[in-house]
């Protein structure tokens, strides 16, 4: 058990947590922090899977996809929550209406 | 050759059909009162780069571009070859066509209209991005500016419906992208690169290539809205505005299916993926019966043609299963087919919509009759579309479900007939009723307000187009031809 | 010692990864919305400390400074305009139930997520426990990026059509959220003799500071975004304090040339490069540092900017005039 | 080798010190005391580890960059305890009486 594994076991169960927020929650900004947990979670599977380099320097390319996930994480979380105040503002309530049963 | 040849020959077009929509957008933002001339200036601009590339790929074949100089496991390729090129070609055929209509649909701009021209140039540019790009964590950068552009152009409508369709579309896009990442973790975990080529080469039927496999198939099958997971798109498509609503249903859905065909070809082990083929085959079937009885009993025309995109995407997958047999090229060959006519179709039936909404400002396909007698031009545009949609010979809807036949004839699997013919049934369904609702009851007609006449014109060009595509059919499959991934698919070995 | 020291390190990454789970857990079950915003600070900020034991301080530096810090200010902002917009509808629910999932479903959904857990564990389980990565090449050709530092090296050489698609992806966020709404009136009262004060006495070092992981991002942990961030959050203490420069000629067209400044200079340098005969983006190999530092300077402004109208929430008001 | 007993020592009272800190924070009952508590303790106890640290660095521009980190901390925290404070009493927030 290496901390590399460690920490990538720790990434899927923070990805299976905010899969598992994201549908049972009812609120928006509950489902949108989940989906940055998710984001985080993945972002540490990369970073963990990295540091199984031989000499100890883990290796550089995850790391500037984990700095591109970020910034790409934010500016979609910015356009989330700037959609669910738009939606309460019409709807009255932050949380997605009812869908029409198919 | 002459300089202006040598010039035309040697500019990278491959890396203006990506920037010039992107340079285009960001003037088009920085000029708001200008924005729709700047729009269709920047279209024009990637309609002819797009044009120039794959005319350039029809002569000489394949063609790889390395961005930055960098050689694959550290850099990142572009990638062109057939399917790509199709991809772009329809990308650029609707795209042009609709921002005409944008132009006119959009004439008295309020301030968030003008938003619509940086917005759809964005996306165009995301969408030739993916369809160019070999590097699977470019990929998901792509499917993320896809997704966001999508998403702010359905709330352009700025309704409750469309408001509560982004947002689920929004919630659905990321967690789909997520799951792809994390697929392409596992992927670069296992073989350290994330070049398309050389994952191909690397994969083995490991547990890690099987999970990362699964995940991204997963994640894009969510972006594809393939049965069990399409609840999000009939509310998005539908509560859009028109040209998004087209652009959405005829491309957007469709690139992440490019890039679950391209990683299926090229990337996923030949020998994990017969059964979760026929499992995909399986749910592109029931996709096909619940969509059109969902079309079927629709009372608004826009929910009623977002439901059919659901029924027509169950076609794209039906080739999965074949995807391991002989008869997998012309198989294939069928499926891109659908994908350009399906697109062609879709994008005439939703602008058609788009005209009867604006002209007696509801959809409400019970009352449709009154503004029937106001548009024929609009009426006979949905009937020529319903031809390809329903796939009666001429039109290329037909020319692809027959490759399909053919494909499941000779590999033997014939059960594929039912699922191909009935869709065209049920297609036929749902379409005759719209139509007789438009023309049988003729209770008294209160003429709707005018349409620009470019709005009834572009819907009519697109689908006299998808007919005149069903003639085309054999240029199509000849620039289908250069190297793409399944020219000479033989099961293991990848050309 | 050698030998003691290894258990030690394992046992604290134990116990980090266990902080984190539990933090995560927190957030994601936690019925008031501000004491998960607040736990989701705290995960951003051991997620930071994770990564320096991943050995990525640049990782961990653009973790804090926007994983937890903007996200956060982000959700509080948020958070803030949502009791707002509460306060003037009369049935402000906070707390409806989770949807209604019946018992039978809501089972097998937890036990699917165990499952692909128990998998993905699995999987991770079979990888081997040393791999290289690209860690290899990446080291042979840094000689040839013009920069020292590896992963500047990788987000602005190796990998730049990455890095400019991201751009491309700031700047539709803030497209999107102005197609989306106005900026909201923030119903600040004149900030207290603390606040303003501290706002003076912030802004300077902050601009000092972003600017020198601007500069050391070349050889050392840093970069663009990082110092992105830290320009972005300055732009945010100002308008907290509600010095917002709303008055100011500067929310026309400066503003949006600002935000896409970033992009328009990367873009132009490739277009440049492919005029010149190269491929796009192949910078020379003896400017690269120089054209990397002048891409890095107009995306920090460009970050800093987007970050801050994302934190504003919509476009800004004052464009009436136009 | 003095040098590492000094470290060893100044980290271990900067320990005890925001230990003390976070027993304030649970054990003290209004939020006014609370924020004595973490701001007075937390500071002091930052202060210590920043000068065992110091011991340690191996160049004068890394001490100074550990004194104004510090310096930051203890203004930032000053004015956090200020605000939170302000919104308590504007929220109306009794301070606890025995």
């Amino acid at each position: 058990m290496t901390p590399a594994i460690l920490y990538a076991i720790t990434g899927i169960g923070l990805f299976v947590l905010g899969v598992h927020a994201l549908t049972r929650r009812a609120h928006l900004l509950n489902k949108i922090i989940a989906l940055n947990i998710m984001g985080s979670g993945i972002f540490l599977v990369f970073g963990a899977l990295a540091y199984r380099t031989p000499n100890g320097v883990s290796d550089p390319v995850p790391h500037a996809m984990v700095i591109t996930g970020i910034v790409v994480a934010i500016s979609a979380t910015a356009v989330a929550l700037t959609l669910m105040l738009r939606l309460q503002s019409k709807t009255g309530a932050a949380e997605l209406p009812e869908q029409s049963p198919e | 050759m002459t300089t202006a040849e040598t010039a035309l020959m040697d500019t990278p077009w491959i890396i203006w059909v990506v920037f010039g929509p992107v340079t285009g957008a960001i003037i088009a933002f920085l000029w708001p009162k200008r924005a729709s001339l700047l729009g269709c200036f920047a279209a024009l601009v990637t309609a002819g780069s797009v044009l120039l590339l794959v005319w350039h790929i029809a002569e000489f074949g394949p063609q790889r571009y390395l961005i930055g100089g960098w050689d694959a496991p550290l850099g990142i390729n572009l990638y062109i070859d057939g399917l790509s090129a199709t991809m772009l070609l329809t990308t650029a055929l609707v795209g042009a066509g609709v921002t005409v209509y944008a132009t006119a649909y959009f004439e008295q701009t309020t301030e968030t209209d003008r938003f619509f021209w940086p917005l759809w140039l964005l996306l165009w540019a995301a969408m030739n991005a993916l369809f160019l790009s070999a590097d699977v964590f470019n990929l998901y950068v792509t499917l993320e500016l896809v997704g966001l552009a999508a998403v702010a152009l359905v709330a352009l409508a700025g309704s409750r419906d469309a408001l509560a369709g982004a947002m689920r579309y929004l919630l659905v896009s990321l967690l789909g992208s997520l799951t792809y990442l994390l697929g392409v973790a596992l992927f670069y975990g296992d073989h350290g690169t994330l070049d398309i080529g050389l994952l191909g080469e690397l994969v083995t039927p490991a547990p890690a290539d099987w999970m990362a496999t699964g995940l991204m198939v997963a994640g894009l099958l969510i972006k594809t809205a393939l049965f069990p997971l399409h609840f999000w798109l009939p509310p998005a498509h539908a509560a859009a505005p028109a040209p998004v609503s087209a652009l959405l249903s005829a491309l957007v859905v469709k690139a992440s299916f490019y890039l679950l065909l391209r990683l299926w070809l090229e990337v996923f082990f030949p020998g994990t993926t017969p059964n979760l083929g026929q499992l995909i085959g399986a749910l592109g079937v029931l996709a096909i019966l619940w969509g059109s009885l969902q079309a079927f009993c629709q009372t608004r025309l826009k929910l009623l043609i977002a439901y059919s995109t659901v029924a027509q995407l169950g076609y794209l997958f039906l080739a999965f299963p074949l995807a391991s047999t002989p008869a997998a090229t012309t198989a294939w060959n069928g499926t891109v087919l659908f994908i350009l006519s399906h697109a062609l179709a879709k994008t005439a039936m939703f602008l058609a919509a788009g005209n009867v909404l604006r002209a007696i400002g509801h959809d409400r396909m019970v009352d449709l009759a009154r503004g029937a007698t106001g548009l024929p031009l609009n009426w006979a545009t949905f009937g020529i579309a319903a031809i390809s949609i329903i796939g009666l010979p001429p039109s290329a809807g037909f020319t692809a479900k027959w490759l399909l036949l053919q494909a499941s004839f000779a590999s033997g699997q014939w059960w594929l007939v039912i699922p191909v013919a009935g869709g065209g049934l049920l297609a036929a369904g749902y379409m005759f009723k719209v139509l007789s609702l438009a023309f049988v009851q003729n209770q008294s007609s209160t003429a709707g307000t005018r349409i620009p006449k470019r709005m009834e014109w572009t819907a009519l060009g697109f689908a006299l187009g998808a007919l005149a595509m069903g003639f085309l059919a054999p240029s199509v499959l000849d620039l289908l031809d250069r190297g793409a991934p399944f020219q000479t698919f033989s099961p293991g070995g990848v050309l | 010692m050698e030998a003691m020291i290894q258990p030690l390190g394992l046992a604290l990454d134990g116990l980090l990864a266990l902080t984190l789970l539990w933090l995560a857990w927190r957030v994601l079950a936690s019925a008031d919305l501000f004491k998960s915003i607040v736990f989701f600070i705290a995960f951003g900020l051991v997620m930071a400390l994770i990564w320096v034991r991943l050995g990525a301080p640049d990782v961990a530096l653009a973790e804090a400074a926007i994983g937890a810090g903007l996200t956060g200010a982000l959700f509080l902002a948020a958070l803030s305009r949502l009791r707002q917009g509460e306060e003037g509808m009369a049935n402000g629910t906070h707390l409806r139930r989770a949807n209604g999932l019946r018992f039978g479903a809501q089972a097998a959904l937890i036990g699917l997520l165990i499952a692909l857990f128990l998998a993905l564990g699995f999987a991770l389980l079979s990888l081997q426990n040393e791999a290289p990565g690209l860690s290899r090449e990446v080291a042979d050709m840094l000689p040839a990026s013009g920069v020292s530092n590896p992963v500047t090296a990788v987000l602005l050489n190796f990998r730049a059509y990455d890095t400019l698609l991201e751009m491309g992806v700031l700047l539709l966020a803030v497209i999107a959220a102005w197609s989306l709404s106005a900026a909201p009136k923030e119903a600040v009262d004149a900030p207290g003799p603390v606040l303003g004060g501290f706002v003076r006495l912030l802004l300077p070092p902050m601009i000092l500071v972003s600017s020198y992981l601007l500069w050391v991002g070349a050889y050392a942990p840093g970069g663009a975004f990082q110092a992105g961030a830290v320009l972005a959050a300055a732009a945010v203490l100002l308008l907290l304090s509600g010095r917002s420069p709303r008055a100011s000629g500067w929310l026309g067209w400066p503003l949006r040339v600002i935000l896409s400044l970033g992009l328009a200079v990367f873009i132009a340098i490739g277009l440049a490069l492919t005029f010149a005969g190269r491929l796009f983006l192949d910078y020379p190999p003896d400017e690269a540092g120089n054209i990397i530092l002048v891409i890095e300077v107009v995306a920090t402004v460009s970050i800093g900017a987007t970050l801050a109208a994302l934190f504003a929430g919509g476009r800004p008001q004052q464009d009436k005039r136009e | 080798m003095l040098s590492q007993i000094a470290t060893i020592l100044l980290l271990l009272a900067g320990a005890a010190f925001f230990l003390a800190g976070t027993l304030g924070l649970l054990r003290f009952p209004d939020v006014y005391t609370r924020l004595h508590a973490l701001t007075k303790a937390d500071n002091v106890g930052l202060g210590l580890i920043v000068l065992g640290l110091a011991l340690q660095a191996e160049s004068w521009t890394a001490i100074g960059k550990m004194t104004l980190i510090w310096l930051l901390v203890l203004i930032a925290s000053a004015t956090g305890a200020h605000l939170v404070a302000q919104g308590a009493l504007r929220k109306k927030i009794r301070s606890w009486k025995p």
